[in-house]
Parts: structure tokens; sequence; C-alpha cells
């Protein structure tokens, strides 16, 4: 089974991928209405909160973040994959990257999009938000720079903005080929506009080459710190259930694992939609789904690691979390969250499932579901049993206005996502180029070898 | 934002409170309540109510868990499984700790926390955004989000109940934080008159509304380095340091007949409540 | 003395390489291999710079003063503002702690970095440039394009290589 | 080859110059065309520069309020400042206790409507001028104590500090931003103790807040301190 | 005149405050408002009166009865908080949370404001001129024994004010109703020291013995006891006094017991005979009696073991003097004035009348000496009422409707009534019935002057003035009403008085000379007393009798089961809530109880083992019933009440009285039963029997305490030690 088929021709790459940005198919103008109304019912659950107080999402005085902070770190998480994997994957040269890595990257920004909604939903005075900006200002001071807060907003900051220019950069050249390609109109005034008036010369290719790889580069420590910040704003608290040395890192594998579960549910989606059978092979899927695989383990590893810590340690409060995890309130979500995070994977043991795409479609949208699990079995109990008994709450269950708004956030990422795969290419057809030409210089150098061994 | 101020200050930008040399002088307000006196009646916690503009926000949101009192009178039953609470009952005033190294400062984004000279932790209500950090980590959970605007809801002000409302204590709106100032505004006014006068508040000059109201006298509020304090007196004869996170009379003998102890201290936010243990007649 | 450009396109690599080797060789007054010709690509072939010559890149050192600006930056704005009024203590820390400030260091570093990668890529690429007049779409396909710049002169010399190699197509630029 | 650096580095540079600049001066000045703030109706139009005006230069013993102020010192009416965190409004009967007795302005419309005030028993409801935000708790009495009281300055400069120059003015109208940054410019900076013939109260060291004022005082002979900078010193 | 001294009541009306404008929105707005808001002016202003800085006037706190002496603090012309008044001898600077919330009362919205003319369901408003006619219409033709007064307990010169009204009326039909006085107490303390209330002095006692007293909670002066149960607990060289608590639910002063002894209901008076047996320190007939309360029979009786009644009666041989208090919990039975005088006896046995059972002050003016209310006062209106023996009925502080047993239909029997009038704060359940509500000045508004009915600390008369304006200008004081009232009967007489103010201010002038003051000038007097808020008078001490009150000391034998209604029913009397007069002010709704730590909201309490017995559990919503009626609230769980007995609060389940109280819990006086005291005639609050059945709802206890349960799960957060582990006398 090959990552692609050498003999295609590139003249069809770039018809087939300038396909799927023409007049999209009804099953697009469907998927998107249902986006923009779970967006709106989202939107108006802010809207409620905002000028009510978030007293309407039902929490209360220990249960103080909710399904928002819980939230917000799935997309956090999510964002992980994508420009991670195309980072270290550009660095390592694995040419299977190309035809996915534009969705995937697309993917890391409109994530950390839509978890920066969720900082701004959870804040109790969102017309003051400005007060967090580090800016000069006429009352003469400057937020609070010791706080993991801000560590987060500045990381999602310079990861949000250093992903936007890697797809950005990495999309020149395709932009080029689209501008190229498009009849007269206002997406090629934009793509002539976003193309920088880019022609493919030796000079340019010089300089992208070094700047991509450079970006890359940035990205790779970048992302590790992103989501190893994210960890801190509760391993340096004191609460126990968080105050665990082993979190950044676990946070770490938990985001690749959850963004590598959404590759693959994208990839298929993708796939299917926009026909991408040449590009978007099961070869590459494979290599995916067993990534994800090691991923996997390493979570649940690091899961088991952080629990055996707990469990031998002397902190009580610590233990009494656990406990109350796998026994208490939350033990049906707890319990969903080992099976979906750390059983439903080993199904990407089995050769035979790694390229089974309704089978794979399935446990990638559970292994989704069991991560979102994780992270609100992080936040809810460590509020719900912390360290003062007294303040223990009686069963507090987010009100309809907290699931609203996590309905919402996926209606928004969805949103965007069918926008971006509608107005930009979501296969690189450029790198897909290459990758075509290396492959068949490869195996013309093999042939010619084949024969002279003859 | 001047780096020549970072440079020329900048041994006095590295010190740490409360552990290293840097003392507070001439004010550290500090309380010991005396969970032997306190009989548990209330009267501190609607004192407080009434001092500090605390909206009563009904049953419903009591329900949720959103009530605002800064002091709650917490009750501890015995836990040996006795089939009647023939001991009594444990009763624990419990607000803001005042910690020295409060957890609840270093987290919170905009810095609507902090530590200030006399040794109160500050929480500014205008300056908050609600990020609710502190909440989280703070180990007492002493503190207090305004979850919906109490000002404009008539159920909690009515036009007739809001002219009892304290004109030295701002009145909190949605989606703020608020917990025990140690009635900073009384301790204002009265730092206000001394300074005029020349000289430190007295002992006794100034209250807490909860110390003033309690029947039993079972709070003492004071400045802590202010050798004439009750304060400074009971926490002196409780061998109770406020920069220990162990104190050292625990390692000797005769220390475990002092009654003297804070809560959480081995997690070092070094409260400046000292609590003094309950007694129970062992003849009965 | 006018110029004019010219362009010719080739259907795959190994032909285009022959031509610009041919070119360079080729000693044609008013025209320099070096400085005058363009080879545009679809994809990214490494082997262009080899017959081109080595190319210095710079995009390297916008990286390292970005990088070092963005972290002194950082530092000094995040210590600066501490220690500006309302130094105040939180948490019984130092007002100005190192822990927090590095690793906001670390996040200023690399922000400052891929920034100003990105603006070295820009000027060291030259973008964002209009389009030269002469273009062919099929670069953006599989074509490979090689433009020159010649003086009047020499114009007839260059078209004659471009076609002794088969060119697809050779675009001229009008004369002035 | 360093051509294309210029660019970059001039924005670069730009760039921090710009920001540099701003973090330095977080002073915003009013943006009204005449650097005051609003203009407001108040139910009497208080003449300021006829009370706390300067006397006629021309004759500077006549004190005809006709031509020129009198000079009435500005704790006079605001008696409050000094003792209390509000500076208040005098109450109406001090109006009318100079009032009643200067028939020279008795049927001047304002001192009419002045009077109509008094005979109905109601307040004058004047117009708060320098009306900070609810949450921001400005104390008069220390700003006097310290000002006038311990340093000998005189009223008027000490007012005028904050309040601009209200002798000038007829209706009070703002002239400082009354920013924070503004407020805090003034308590970032160590100040002198005492200034020269300021008279010490006790023994001085209870008004500094962060840092302790220096035991002994520097090479210039003035024991300086700095402002109170607790949040809570102004935010309750 | 501008500058002259404004008199204290003149000078509310001229303060002229314009302020209107409260500073609400706290912290929202962030920008300099120029011109939006008014400045707090005035229009005369003495030199006391400073904006920003705060004034405080003495007065008395009218929440209950202990009479506190309150210390308000007044800004801007509005009340803000009160406080104790450091003068007075009864609270001594300090105020418990009622009293706190008394500016609730005064601020409260759903107060009267005008005059109301009420037609069934429909309320008219009238102007005062035509409510006076309204009333001396009525009057006309009505016979005086037609005429009945009912009011809550009241003393000083109102109480001479509406003595001299009932007389024009001619009128003895006075009824004096307050539901939870202790009358079983007074009348034991009689026949025992000779007087109703002695000063009782937990601080000169080493061991206090509590037999259902709340002292610290609700009973008598608990501010005043708090204070001197401070004191006890300090102790006398280093020795911490012991408190003890026998009831069979436990009290906030239970909660608060070195040892607290759940007894059988009923049965208090049989411990304290059996401690007496144990002492073996008596012969005659104290001997005599307490000889068949042998360790057998008290322990089968009261479920007190033999060895925890020896342990008591040990100690209270080693360390003396002590002091035993008999308290709400003993009385409330058929034979409640017994139980409490086998209690007393106890005093008496140990010695302790004379040294913490002191004698009190007299009231050397008897015509301002507290008239003491009780139930059975109300029982003779209801009487009455039943026979149609009324034809105008007037309530004044009393809330009868919400209060009175179940077994009373007192509602059904008011109607009989021709013309009720009701003068009232707020339209509570009795007001509804009434036909004419007469608003009246907050207590905070209004002039008066109070003599407690238990003198903590020598006989003190109570001064209450207003301490701001009017809140509403149609409110009118009790006194003023009563004067324009009497005024309608005997113009002549009350004539040089023009209002309430100088009625009182007149008398007490008169008789300065008595209240200790003979010389000074009579402004000088006047202000003194208004400043000090409390007038201390010298009197001469009551005769304290020491008396073994043995004969017709008798307690019932334990009485068989009830098949229909097993357990005992509790009404539980909470600090704050009391009878429910005040159910309407939020902190109080809001303050959790102290043990169950429940707001808004009644409760059934119940012992653990006796709930799962029943298979109840948390939240449950059960129905308990008596023979009078039935209520549903939810069962708490709870380890301080006896396994047979169930207590719900009482104070919650207003049906009226605005939207604090209005819907809020259930009220537990609508299922009591009409069971007497056989000697004092006072209804037995703790006689009736109820049964409990789940109803198969279950609701979310809505209470403080969190879902650990008031466990610490090991934190070290309450820590307690025993006496034999720590030394107190080192103590600062």
């Amino acid at each position: 089974m090959k990552d692609i088929r050498e003999d295609i021709a590139w003249v069809k790459i770039n018809q087939d991928v300038m396909k799927s940005l023409e007049n999209p198919r009804k099953l697009y103008w469907v998927i998107l209405f249902c986006a923009i109304c779970a967006f709106g019912v989202g939107v108006s659950c802010e809207i409620y909160q905002y000028r009510t107080g978030m007293g309407v999402a039902n929490l209360n005085n220990p249960q103080v973040w909710g399904l928002y902070i819980a939230t917000f770190i799935f997309w956090i998480g999510m964002s992980h994959s994508g420009t991670l994997l195309s980072a270290i994957l550009h660095l390592m040269h694995a040419d299977w990257r190309k035809p996915i890595y534009r969705f995937a990257e697309a993917m890391t920004t409109f994530s950390l999009m839509t978890a920066g909604l969720f900082v701004l939903v959870h804040i109790g005075r969102l017309w003051q938000f400005y007060y967090s900006l580090p800016y000069p200002n006429e009352r003469g001071i400057w937020p609070n720079f010791q706080s993991p807060l801000l560590w987060d907003a500045m990381a999602i900051f310079t990861y949000l903005s250093s992903s936007i220019l890697f797809l950005f950069v990495g999309m020149i050249p395709d932009l080029a080929i689209a501008r190229d390609n498009m009849a007269d109109g206002w997406r090629r005034k934009l793509y002539t506009l976003l193309a920088l008036g880019w022609e493919g010369t030796d000079r340019q290719w010089r300089n992208f080459r070094v700047t991509y790889l450079t970006i890359a580069c940035f990205l790779i420590p970048l992302a590790v710190s992103v989501h190893s910040i994210v960890a801190s704003d509760f391993a340096m608290s004191q609460a126990p259930g968080w105050h665990v040395t082993s979190f950044p890192p676990y946070f770490v594998a938990g985001a690749l694992y959850s963004g590598c579960a959404a590759i693959i549910t994208l990839f298929i989606i993708l796939r299917y939609t926009f026909r991408f059978e040449e590009y978007m092979t099961k070869s590459i899927l494979k290599k995916i789904v067993r990534l994800t695989f090691a991923i996997a383990m390493v979570w649940t590893y690091l899961n088991a690691v952080e629990f055996a810590a707990v469990w031998y340690s002397h902190d009580e409060a610590s233990k009494a979390v656990l406990i109350q995890k796998a026994t208490g309130t939350y033990a049906p979500f707890w319990w969903g969250m080992i099976f979906c995070g750390s059983v439903v994977p080993l199904v990407f043991a089995f050769e035979r499932f790694q390229t089974n795409i309704p089978v794979l479609f399935a446990t990638s949208l559970l292994l989704n579901l069991g991560m979102w699990l994780e992270r609100w079995m992080i936040i809810a109990p460590t509020f719900s049993h912390g360290l003062y008994p007294w303040t223990w709450d009686h069963d507090q269950w987010p009100s309809m206005v907290q699931w609203g708004m996590v309905f919402g956030s996926f209606g928004w990422f969805t949103l965007l996502f069918m926008i971006f795969c509608k107005v930009f290419p979501s296969v690189s057809m450029y790198e897909v180029k290459e990758m075509v030409y290396h492959r068949t210089l490869h195996l013309k150098k093999s042939e010619a070898a084949e024969q002279g061994a003859h | 934002m001047s780096v020549s101020n970072l440079l020329e200050n900048w041994s006095q930008f590295r010190h740490t409170h409360p552990v290293d040399d840097k003392p507070h002088d001439p004010y550290k307000w500090a309380m010991s309540i005396d969970l032997d006196a306190c009989t548990g009646c209330n009267a501190c916690s609607i004192a407080c109510y009434a001092e500090n503009n605390i909206p009563v926000v009904g049953k419903e949101r009591f329900q949720h868990g959103q009530q605002m009192h800064w002091m709650r009178i917490e009750r501890y039953w015995d836990e040996d499984g006795r089939e009647f609470a023939d001991q009594g009952a444990q009763f624990l005033p419990m607000m803001c700790q005042q910690c020295e190294a409060a957890p609840c400062e270093t987290v919170c984004p905009v810095a609507a926390t902090n530590h200030t000279a006399d040794g109160l932790n500050s929480q500014v209500y205008n300056r908050c955004v609600g990020s609710r950090y502190c909440s989280a980590n703070c180990p007492f959970k002493v503190r207090y989000f305004n979850w919906y605007d109490y000002p404009t809801d008539d159920a909690v002000w009515p036009a007739e109940m809001s002219q009892q409302l304290n004109p030295d204590v701002t009145v909190r709106s949605k989606g703020v934080m608020e917990k025990c100032t140690f009635c900073v505004q009384r301790l204002t006014a009265a730092k206000s008159v001394a300074k005029s006068e020349g000289r430190i508040v007295r002992e006794g000059e100034v209250q807490t509304a909860c110390q003033q109201s309690c029947p039993t006298g079972a709070i003492s509020f004071g400045n802590l380095v202010n050798p004439e304090s009750r304060v400074h007196k009971q926490w002196q004869a409780q061998q109770v340091e406020i920069d220990k996170d162990k104190q050292t009379k625990d390692e000797k003998e005769e220390g475990s007949e002092l009654r003297g102890y804070r809560i959480f201290e081995d997690m070092r936010p070094y409260p400046s409540v000292m609590y003094l243990e309950r007694v129970r007649e062992s003849a009965v | 003395m006018s110029k004019r450009n010219l362009l010719a396109l080739y259907g795959n690599f190994e032909e285009a390489e022959l031509v610009v080797k041919e070119l360079r060789a080729a000693s044609i007054s008013g025209f320099n291999a070096g400085d005058d010709m363009v080879v545009k690509s679809p994809i990214e072939h490494p082997e262009v710079e080899e017959f081109l010559g080595d190319k210095p890149v710079y995009v390297q050192w916008f990286t390292l003063v970005g990088a070092v600006m963005g972290g002194l930056l950082g530092f000094f704005l995040i210590s600066g503002g501490q220690a500006n009024f309302y130094m105040q203590l939180k948490g019984g820390k130092p007002i100005v702690p190192f822990p927090p400030n590095f690793i906001l260091t670390y996040e200023m570093f690399i922000l400052g970095g891929v920034f100003i990668t990105i603006l070295g890529f820009l000027v060291c690429a030259g973008l964002p440039a209009k389009r030269s007049s002469l273009y062919s779409r099929k670069v953006s396909e599989d074509n490979i394009a090689i433009l020159v710049e010649v003086e009047e002169a020499a114009v007839s010399a260059i078209r004659a290589i471009f076609v002794k190699h088969k060119a697809l197509e050779i675009q001229e630029e009008a004369g002035k | 080859m360093y051509r294309f650096l210029r660019l970059p580095i001039l924005l670069v540079g730009l760039f921090m110059a710009v920001s540099s600049y701003a973090a330095n001066d977080p002073q915003p000045t009013l943006t009204t065309e005449d650097s005051l703030g609003p203009e407001i109706q108040q139910p009497i139009e208080f003449p300021h520069n006829r009370h706390a005006g300067l006397r006629n230069p021309n004759d500077p013993t006549n004190s005809d309020p006709l031509k020129g102020g009198m000079e009435i010192d500005c704790q006079y009416c605001h008696t409050y400042a000094r003792r209390s965190a509000v500076a208040g409004i005098p109450p109406l009967q001090k109006c009318i206790g100079c009032h009643q007795n200067i028939e020279s302005v008795r049927n001047k419309p304002r001192i009419v409507e002045l009077f109509k005030y008094w005979d109905a028993k109601k307040p004058v409801p004047w117009k708060k001028v320098h009306d900070l935000p609810d949450f921001v708790r400005f104390n008069h009495e220390r700003h006097i104590k310290r000002f006038v009281e311990q340093q000998n300055r005189p009223t008027q400069e000490a007012c005028g500090y904050c309040h601009g120059d209200v002798k000038s003015m007829t209706v009070a109208r703002r002239q400082k931003t009354l920013s924070m940054g503004w407020c805090a410019s003034c308590h970032e900076k160590a100040h002198p103790v005492t200034a020269a013939g300021g008279t010490p109260v006790g023994d001085q060291a209870y008004w500094y807040s962060f840092q302790k004022p220096a035991a002994k005082p520097d090479a210039s002979g003035v024991v300086k301190a700095q402002g109170p900078n607790d949040c809570w010193q102004c935010h309750k | 005149m501008i500058d002259s001294g404004i008199d204290r009541r003149d000078f509310l009306k001229v303060l002229g405050w314009s302020g209107a404008a409260v500073a609400l929105s706290g912290c929202g707005n962030t920008s300099v408002e120029d011109g939006k808001e008014t400045v707090v002016s005035y229009v005369e202003a003495n030199d006391y009166m400073i904006p920003g800085i705060g004034v405080y006037y003495n007065s008395t706190c009218a929440q209950c009865d202990a009479g506190c002496s309150i210390n308000g603090r007044v800004r801007e012309g509005r009340v803000l908080k009160l406080e104790g008044n450091p003068d007075s001898g009864i609270n001594k600077g300090k105020l418990c949370g009622l009293g706190q919330a008394g500016v609730q009362h005064h601020y409260n919205p759903d107060r009267v404001r005008e005059p109301i003319l009420r037609n069934g369901n429909k309320g008219e408003t009238i102007t005062w001129d035509k409510a006076y006619a309204l009333i001396a219409e009525k009057l006309t033709g009505v016979k005086g024994e037609e005429i009945a007064f009912l009011s809550g307990g009241v003393s000083g010169h109102l109480k001479a004010l509406l003595g001299n009204y009932l007389e024009s009326i001619g009128t003895k039909n006075h009824f004096v109703y307050e539901a939870l006085a202790p009358v079983g107490v007074r009348a034991a303390n009689l026949k025992s020291y000779g007087v109703a209330l002695p000063r009782y002095r937990l601080d000169k006692a080493k061991v206090v013995l509590s037999f259902g007293a709340d002292f610290l909670g609700s009973w008598i002066s608990p501010v005043h006891f708090s204070q001197q149960y401070a004191q006890f607990r300090k102790g006398m060289d280093g020795q911490r006094g012991v408190l003890i608590q026998v009831e069979s639910k436990m009290s906030l002063t239970g909660a608060n017991a070195d040892r607290w002894l759940v007894v059988k209901p009923g049965t208090e008076g049989v411990l304290a005979l059996g401690i007496i047996n144990a002492l073996g320190t008596t012969s005659g007939e104290i001997a005599e009696l307490v000889k068949p309360y042998d360790h057998a029979h008290v322990t089968k009786e009261t479920g007190v073991s033999a060895s925890q009644i020896d342990k008591i009666a040990a100690l209270l041989k080693l360390r003396s003097p002590s002091l035993i208090l008999a308290g709400s919990a003993v009385e409330g039975y058929a034979h409640g004035a017994q139980n409490a005088a086998a209690i007393n006896l106890l005093n008496h046995v140990l010695g302790n009348v004379g040294k913490t059972i002191e004698a009190p002050s007299n009231v050397p003016f008897p015509q301002l000496a507290p008239i003491v209310g009780s139930t059975a006062s109300l029982k003779s209106l209801n009487d009455g009422l039943v026979a149609g023996q009324y034809k105008v009925l007037f309530n004044f502080a009393a809330n009868p409707v919400f209060t009175a047993p179940g077994a009373f239909k007192f509602k059904d029997n008011m109607a009989k009534v021709g013309f009720k009038v009701a003068f009232a704060h707020y339209m509570d359940e009795t007001a509804m019935q009434a036909d004419l509500v007469l608003p009246l000045d907050s207590a905070l508004e209004d002039w008066g002057t109070q003599v407690p009915e238990y003198l903590a600390d020598g006989m003190q008369l109570n001064i209450q003035q207003p301490l701001m304006e009017k809140l509403h200008a149609n409110t009118r004081s009790m006194g003023d009403i009563l004067l324009t009232l009497l005024k309608q009967r005997r113009a002549d007489e009350y004539k040089n008085f023009e209002d309430y103010y100088a009625y009182l201010r007149g008398s007490l002038l008169q008789n300065k000379g008595a209240l200790g003051a003979g010389g000074s000038d009579d402004d000088n007097f006047w202000n003194e007393a208004l400043t000090r808020g409390v007038l201390k008078i010298s009197s001469s001490s009551a005769t304290l009798a020491d008396k073994a009150a043995t004969s017709g000391l008798q307690l019932p034998k334990a009485e068989t089961a009830d098949a229909k209604f097993p357990m005992h029913f509790i009404p539980g009397v909470t600090a704050s809530l009391r009878d429910g007069r005040h159910a309407n002010q939020p902190w109080l709704q809001e303050s959790p109880d102290p043990l169950t730590t429940i707001v808004w909201d009644s409760w059934v309490e119940i012992h653990p083992k006796k709930a799962l017995e029943l298979g109840i559990v948390d939240g449950d919503v059960v129905e308990v019933t008596s023979k009078s009626g039935s209520i549903k609230a939810q069962a708490y769980l709870f380890p301080g009440i006896h396994p047979d007995a169930v207590s719900v609060p009482l104070g919650r389940g207003h049906e009226a009285m605005g939207r604090y109280a209005k819907g809020y819990g259930v009220n537990p006086f609508g299922i009591l039963d009409a069971i007497f005291d056989k000697e004092t005639g006072e209804l037995a609050l703790h006689e009736t029997r109820v049964s409990i059945k789940k109803t198969g709802a279950r609701v979310l206890i809505v209470k403080d305490e969190g879902a650990a349960g008031g466990m610490q799960m090991g934190r070290r957060i309450a820590l307690r030690k025993t006496t034999d582990q720590v030394d107190l006398s080192e103590e600062v």
C-alpha cells in the first residue's frame, strides 16, 4: 500500500484540490446551517449570562470554574496535534504529513480560537477584560505576571499567532495556485492579495524553505510550553488533585492524544466530503492511527503515574479526591474517561481496524469524548471535594447555560472549519507535488538500481 | 515603566514575606479566636452583613451554593460514630485568614488581590475581572463571588433596604470576588485619626464588626506588632509565631498544653488568624 | 540601453536544467547568468540552488535578533511592570520573582523570533511584490519557467537557446 | 547585503521607542478643547472667582467684590475637608449667614434664588464636579493635614493640586484627569516627610506605606518616604 | 436664629438631607463622571454633623424583651448599623444577630405605610383623621366589657399610657400575650425563691447544670448570659466552668455544653430528683421526696445512665457554687411548673440560692414595670371570642393568628368580632384579619421607655429615641396614637401634651428626682439621658427566699406510649427567629441555624437511629401529624435529639408579612394541641404528640453545611482538648 500514487499528474492535483473550493454541495450547506444554529445557541447563552451574571451557569462558591475551563482545556488540547505534529514531522522529513497537515493546522488555529472564547465566557466581568492585557494605561498598573493565567494568555497568544503565521506561510504557494486558477471575482482578489505576489522564483523558494523550517523549530517548544502552562494553572495551585508534578507532561500527552483523535475524525470527514481518496490515503491514515495508539499508551501511563503518585503519597486530601472520583458522584464520568481514553484505543492495536474507516470514525469520536471527560474530571471533583470539607458541594451540576455554550463551541469550530475548507485549499497542493516528485525520483533510482543489478 | 527604578531598588524587590527580614512595622493586623468562648450564635456573621453590605441572596441562590457570608460559622460533630452528640458541637467562625503568603494573591491575573503593608490580603473589587482563580486556590474557600448583580436586584436591596448600605464600603456588582477585609474601612479611619496625632493606632481603638458584636468576646483583633495589644499577648502566650509553618512549641512537650493553632499551617499560607482550641471538661 | 524580459516554459526539470546550464555557458553580451536569470518552479527544487549558484539566505539573522529582542523586551517589560507603582507583595513572593518571569520571557522569546522571522522572510524574499510582467499560470501547475532579463541585442540569442531545448512556450516582453 | 535590514530595524526601533515612551508616561491629558472637564449646570452659578479670587490688583485693600475677588480661604466654606474624607458642601445656613447681611447683592437673581431655597428649607441640589467613581475613596482630610497643616502650604496651592485653579473659575470645573495613574504618579515618588518650615507631627513614621522612611536624612538634608500605595488606601 | 442649639427632635426635621442617592453601582463604571450626582448637603447642620463621618445615638433594642441598649451608627441622616451600647448593664456593648437585624425591621420594604381600612381582602387607604374618627365611632355605645385589647408585653410609659386609655374606654380586658414567655419557670421560681426571675449569676458558678435553658440562644436575656458565660468559661483561679445541659432536643447552649445529656421528653424533673438522691446529702422531707428516685428508677424514666448521674452528682459536690437552671424546655409540659420546681429544688439542696441566684432589683415605678405575657392570657381572650363576648378588638405587638396553637382556631374566632383594629408594622397574619390597620413607626423612629423584665444589672430604664427621620410620612408612633385616642376621651387631661414626645419628656422630667438627677437642669438631664440611652436608677433589691418547695411537688409517672401519635413534638426555638415576629428580616432568614445550618426553610429534626427505622433520609419530605393538624417539611437527621421526639423550629411558615417571610417553611404553632400546664394554665408547648410519615417527595436541603455533613475528614480544622490536657491559668 502506498502513501500516494507516483504517477498522479500534477495538473490533476491542482484540479482535484481546487474542486474542493468550488460550489459546495447541499450537504455542505446543511452542515454549515447546523453549525450556525449550534453557535447561535452558544451565543444566546452567553448573552443571557453576560446580562444576568455568572450565576445562571449554576456555578457556586467552591465550584467556581465548571465546564468552561474544562472545555477550554479540551480545545487547547485539541489544538496541539495540528501544528505540533506538522512541525515535528516536517523536521523529521516525514513526507506523508504533506497531504494532511494543512487541515490539521487549520484545526489548531480554530480550536485555539474556540478555546479563547471560553476564557472570555468564563470571565465574570467580560467588559473589563482589558485589565488583563499588559499595556501602558492611565491606571498606571500592570496585570499580575505571577499568575499562571497570564502565562496562559501569553502562551496562547504566541501559539495562536505563530500557528496562524505557520499556516499562512505554508499556504502562500497554494494561494498562488488558487489565484492562477480562479476565475475573476472576490475570491481571486482575495487570493491575489494573500499570495503576496508569489511566483515561485528561486529566491522566494530559498527563503521560504529556511523560514518554514525556522518557525517549525520554534513551534515545537512553544506547543509543549503552551499545554504545560495550561497544566500549571492547576499544578501551581494548592488544590488537592491538581497539585501534581506530573501534570505538565500529562497535559501535553493528553493534548497530543485528543488532537490526533480529532485529526482522524476530520481526516475521514474530509476524505469523503471532498473525495480526497487519492491524497488522504488509507496508508497515511494507518500511520496516524499507529501514532495515536502510541500516544494513547503514553497518556494511559501518565494517568496511572498520577494515580499512583497520589495513592502512595501522604496527602490525604488528594487521596480523598481520587477516591471521590472513582466512587463518588462523578464516578460514571471518571470511569467513562478511563474507558474511552485507555480501553477504546486498544482497537487501534489490531491491524485490520487500522484502516477500517467506520470503526476508526466511531473510535476517534469516543476518544474525543474521553478526553473531554478527562478535562471535566480534572476540574469538577477537586472543586466539589477540595481541601476544606465544610465547603464540599452538594452534587453541583452544570446548568443548561453551560451545556449550551459547550455545544455552541462545537458549532463555532465547525463553522470556522467549514468556511476554511471552502475558502482555502485544505490539501497542500505544492507539497503533494513535491511528495510525488520525490517519490518518483526515488522510484526511478531504485528502478535504475534494480536494472543495474540485473 | 522605569527600568531605572528597577535597577535602583533591586534589593527591595527581592524580599519575600513573611519569612524574610521584612517585618511589618508599625502595623500587622491579626486576630485570635477562642473557640472555647465561641457559642456559634451568628451575631458576628450578621454584624458582618450589616457592616460590609453583603447581599442576602435568597433561598434559591443559597441552594445553589451562592451564599455570600464573609464570615461563616461552621459546626462540626464528633466523628467517632457516637449515637448522640453528647459532647456538644464544635463551632468555628471562618473568614478570610489574611494569609501572609496568600495562595490567592499570586494567581490573580489582574493583581486585584495583593498584600498590604499592614499585613492584609487586599481585594480590590473594581480591579477584579472575575476569573475566580483566587477562589479556586484558596485553601479555606472564604472568597465569595458575585454570581448575580445584587445591587440592581430588587429582591436583595429594594429601595428602602439600600438606605442601610454602609457608604464606606463599595457595593459589589456582578462578576467580582469579595471576601472578609478585617473591616478595612474601620482600620483606615482609625489609622487616619492616629496619623493626624502622630502616633500609631492604640489597642482597642479599632474593632472589627464581628469582634464588636461577639457577646462572649471570643474574637480578639489588633495590631500584632504592638506589644500592648491583646492579640500580641495572646499569640505570644500561645507561642504561635506568624512566620513559622511549624511552630517550635509543637516540638516541645509543654507546647501541647497550649491551645493556639492555625488552620492549614503546614501548607505555608501563614494565616493571620490564630484559633484557640475548644476545651472540654474531662470530668463529665 | 533598454532591457527586455523573456520567459520560457519547460515541462520537466531536467530540460530546464540543461537550458540553465547552456545559458550560463554561453557568453552572451548583455546577459549575466548570475543576476539576470530567475527560475520559477511549482515546487521547491533544492537542485536549483546548485545550478544557479549558492545564494546566501539571511532569514536566520532576523530570527536571532527577533528572539533576543523579544526575550529582553519580555523580561524588562515584566520586571519593570512589577517593580513600578503598585509594587506589592503577592503570596509572600518577591515583587520581582524569577520563575514566572522566565516563563513569560520564554514565550516572548518565541513570539519575537517567529514574528521577526516572518518579517525577515518577507524582506528577504521581496514579498509582497508586484507580479512580474511575464508569468504563466502553468508555473503553478507543473511547468518550470526560466525568466531572463537581457539587453535588447541579446534577445535573439537567448530565444535561440530556448527554442533549441524545445520550450513549450516562449513569452517575450514587447519592446519599448 | 544589509540593505533589506534597514526597514525591520527601523520598525522595531520605532516600536520600542513608542512603547517605552508610552510606558513611562501613563498620564493622559484632558482632551477637551480648553483642557477642562465638562461644564456643569449648577442650580445656582456659584462664582468661585468672586469669593476666592484674588483681590483687585490695582487696589489690594479694596475688597469690594465688584472689583475683584475676596480671597476667602477654601476652608472657610469647605470646612469638612480638614475633618472628613469628603470635602462636602457648606450647609445652606453658611451662605445665608453672610448673605443676609450683604444688602448690596440681596436682589441679584442668584441670591434671590438662594433665599428661595432657604425659605423652603430645602438644600441646594449642587452637582458633583469632581465626581470620582464610587469605588474610589479620596481622603481630603489626609491631604489637608499633610500639605496645609504639616507643611504649611497655602490652602489654595494644596487644594489646587487636584482641583486646579478654582479661584479663577465661576462654576468649578475639573482641571486634572483624576485618573488612577495620575494619582499614583504622585504616590509612587519619594517625598520629603516634612517640607522646609513644616511642622512634624509625632515622630512622623506613620504615613509611609510600602517603604519605611529613611532613618536619616539624605544628602540634601531631608527625610524622604514614599506615599501610601496599598490598593486599599483608596479602594475599599 | 441659626446657630442656637437645636433640640434633638427638631433637629431631625431641619436637617433637610438632600442626598437620596445611595451609592449602589459599586464597581461598575470606571470613568470620572462630572455632574451626574448630587452632593450631600444640608440646610442647617450641627457641628458634629460632618458628611462622611458617622454619628452614634443610643437607643433601645426592640427585637426581643431582653432590653439591650443599642448604639446606632447614623451617617448622612440614615441609620446604618446597630451596635451594643457599652453603658447598658444588660448587654455591655454587645448585640446579638437578632438585635442587629433591627435595621431591617426599620428599612423593611413591606412595612405598612398608610392607615388601611380593610374590607375582606381589599384594602383602602384612609387618612389618620378618618381612622381616629372611625375608632371613636365604633366605640360609641359599646360597653367596656365588650372591648378587648390584645398586646404583647409592654412596659415603660407606653404601658402607662395604654393603661390610661383602657381605663378611659372602660375596659379591663387587657390581654397580654407572649407565645414563648417563661411562665412555668416564673411560677416555680416564685415558689422556690419568692421572685419570678431572680438574677442568675453564671459568672460566679463553677458548674452550670442547665435543664433545657437555652441561655446562649433565646432564653430571657441571651446577650447578657453569653457575657456571663464567657466569664464562667474562663473561670476563677484558672478553673474553667463546667456546663452540663439536659434536654431532649439540643439547643445552642446544649451544643456548647461539656456534656449534653439527652433525656426522655418531660422527665427533666425526674433526673433532677435523681441527682438529689445521688448527692445523698439531704434529709427530712426532701430526702423523703427523692427516695423513690434511685438510679434504677431514674435511668428507666429518663434514659440517663447511673454512672452519668453519679458523675454529675460528684462534680456538683466537688465544685461549688454551682447553678442549676430550669429553662423553657422543661416547662412545656402539663407538669411543666412541677418540673421546674423539682429542678429548682436542686439549687436549694446545693445551697446555690443567694450565691449564684441573687435577688433582682425592684422596679421603683410600678406603673412602668413590665406586664409579662402568657398564652394563658390568650386562651382567656380566645374563650371570650368563642363566646362572642367582644365587639371591638385591638391588637398591638402580637400576632396570635400566627402564633396561637392550631387547636385554638384563633383566626376563626377572631372573625366573630365586629371591629378589629391592628396597630401594625407589617401586614402580618393578624393584621390581615383586621378591619382597620394602623401603621406604626419602626422602633428606630420612635420615642419610648422600657423596663426589661429581667434586670441583669440593677434597675435600668431604657430610653428609646429615633435614630433618624421617619422613613414613611404616614406612620405614627404607638404613643402618639394612644395619646390621640386618649384625647378623644379625656381632652382636658392631655391637652398639655402636644405629642408622645412631650408626654415622655414631661413625665421623665417630673420624676427626675426619683430618677437620680434631682438637682440638675431639665435640659441637661434630658440630654444626658438621651446621650447615655439608659437611666440607671438605684433601687432596692427584692427579697429572695430559699424555700424547699417540696409540698405539692409531684411528677407524673411515665406515661404509656400513644400508638397513634407515638412521637413527642418539640417546637424548636431558634435564637434568631423566636416566635416568628422577625421572620421578614432577610438577615435572619439567611443566617444559618447554628445547629443544622439550614436557611430560609423549616425542617424536621429526627434522630438518625429513628430515621433509619422509618427509612427516612436527609431531605425526605415528612408529614408531621398531631391531633390538631399536620405540616410537611424536609427531614434533617440530627444527632442531638431524643429518638422518640421530632422537632420543628418555630418562626417560619408565614402566610403574610411580606416578601421575606411569606411562603418560607411551615408553622408548627398550627399543629400544637391545646394542652395546658395544670398549675399555671399555660400552654404546654412540648406536650403535643405526633406521628410522622414519609410523603415520598425529597428536596435538597438548603443549608450552609457542605456535603461532608459537618465532618472534618481528618483535616485538623476545629480542634479540641480536654481540661486535663491544657493549662488555662497562663492564658491572656
